[in-house]
């Protein structure tokens, strides 16, 4: 399935952009899409953590992905 | 509730009117502004990016649970700035009512510090001779 | 400091606006408004009595403690209303500024619960069928 | 010594008056000032708590009251 991935903050100028598009395989986990982006853009783990949100929750790493799911990765937040 | 992220400058007077209530004896407000330093470097100004629909999720999310932390709390007002900001700038404003004084402290510190650890919003400092994305990296 | 005792209404902006500095990155404030009700009771409005002079004073080293406790106080302001209020008047505002915020939220609780001690303001409740001297009696 | 003596809030309504002037021997402790006036006035023995001032601050029980301190009966204060 294809995955929407939105980006924000210091992982949108890792990455090189406020969208990424992946191939996963069907059920892909939260924790594999870390695993995968992790791999792919090696900065990513030098952040201090970074999440996963779908729908506008946090998901947990078991989580399994849907193809409609509104996927961001969320690194360390500093509103306020 | 009067929960907004915005890319205007943020009218205290209005959050402030928006949380009146006969009924509350105590009003307790949190208002975070651009300071002129950070961690010792001198502060130009801030851009802030937002998530927007998670970010207003996450902060009516937050507001929810205070009133269930705080059953008896009136009104809550939760206005975040987005965009560049310059120093001195009001970059968020937490307002609570409560009947009495010590529920409004204890509720608005709970949102201000709630609204830091999972609202979806990133602050860039700008300085004299670069940039950093806050608390990105250890 | 921007301490006043006033028998005006109090203009919220005026002492926000009076708490702000490019060091401050956090400002509390706690606004103390007329309660239509108290200890089940419906209020009509309030009489608020001061001993001038005194209040004044002790409103200011109220101010100077919080100074003492809290050394990175940045500005702080404190005003009280005398005389005649209605349902929703604003009777007190502290605010205080301060480079982080934990120390905005303890100065602000501070200097308000200090205040409701030492500071010698005196309420009376007057309902529609009686008034009373809030705290006098047991 | 004549001492002059402000009364505000309810006291000011047991006494019947903003201001008392009362006879006293020299060197007068608040203490016995305090006691003088709950004999004389009976109500402020109902009070939860009162409190002399003495310019401006509060005075402790053994402090020596003169001719021209400024003087203030204060009952349990309600500001805020």
């Amino acid at each position: 399935m294809k995955l929407k991935i939105a980006l924000f903050g210091i992982a949108k100028e890792i990455v090189g952009s406020s969208q990424l598009e992946l191939e996963a395989p069907e059920r892909q986990s939260v924790a594999d899409l870390i695993a995968q982006l992790r791999a792919q853009y090696p900065a990513l783990n030098a952040l201090t953590s970074f999440a996963v949100a779908v729908n506008s929750e946090y998901a947990p790493e078991d989580y399994c992905l849907r193809e409609n799911d509104e996927i961001a990765l969320i690194p360390p937040v500093s509103g306020g | 509730m009067n929960i907004h992220l915005t890319d205007q400058p943020i009218d205290v007077a209005a959050v402030l009117a928006s949380v009146q209530d006969e009924g509350a004896g105590a009003v307790n407000t949190f208002i975070g502004t651009v300071r002129n330093q950070s961690t010792g470097r001198r502060v130009v100004r801030l851009d802030y990016e937002a998530y927007d629909a998670m970010a207003v999720h996450q902060m009516r999310r937050v507001a929810e649970q205070a009133r269930e932390k705080w059953p008896m709390l009136c009104q809550v007002a939760i206005i975040h700035r987005k965009g560049r900001l310059e120093i001195g700038d009001v970059a968020v404003v937490v307002a609570v009512s409560t009947p009495h004084r010590a529920d409004s402290f204890a509720a608005c510190q709970y949102i201000i510090d709630t609204i830091k650890q999972v609202v979806p919003i990133w602050k860039k400092e700008e300085y004299e001779d670069g940039s950093v994305w806050v608390a990105a990296h250890p």
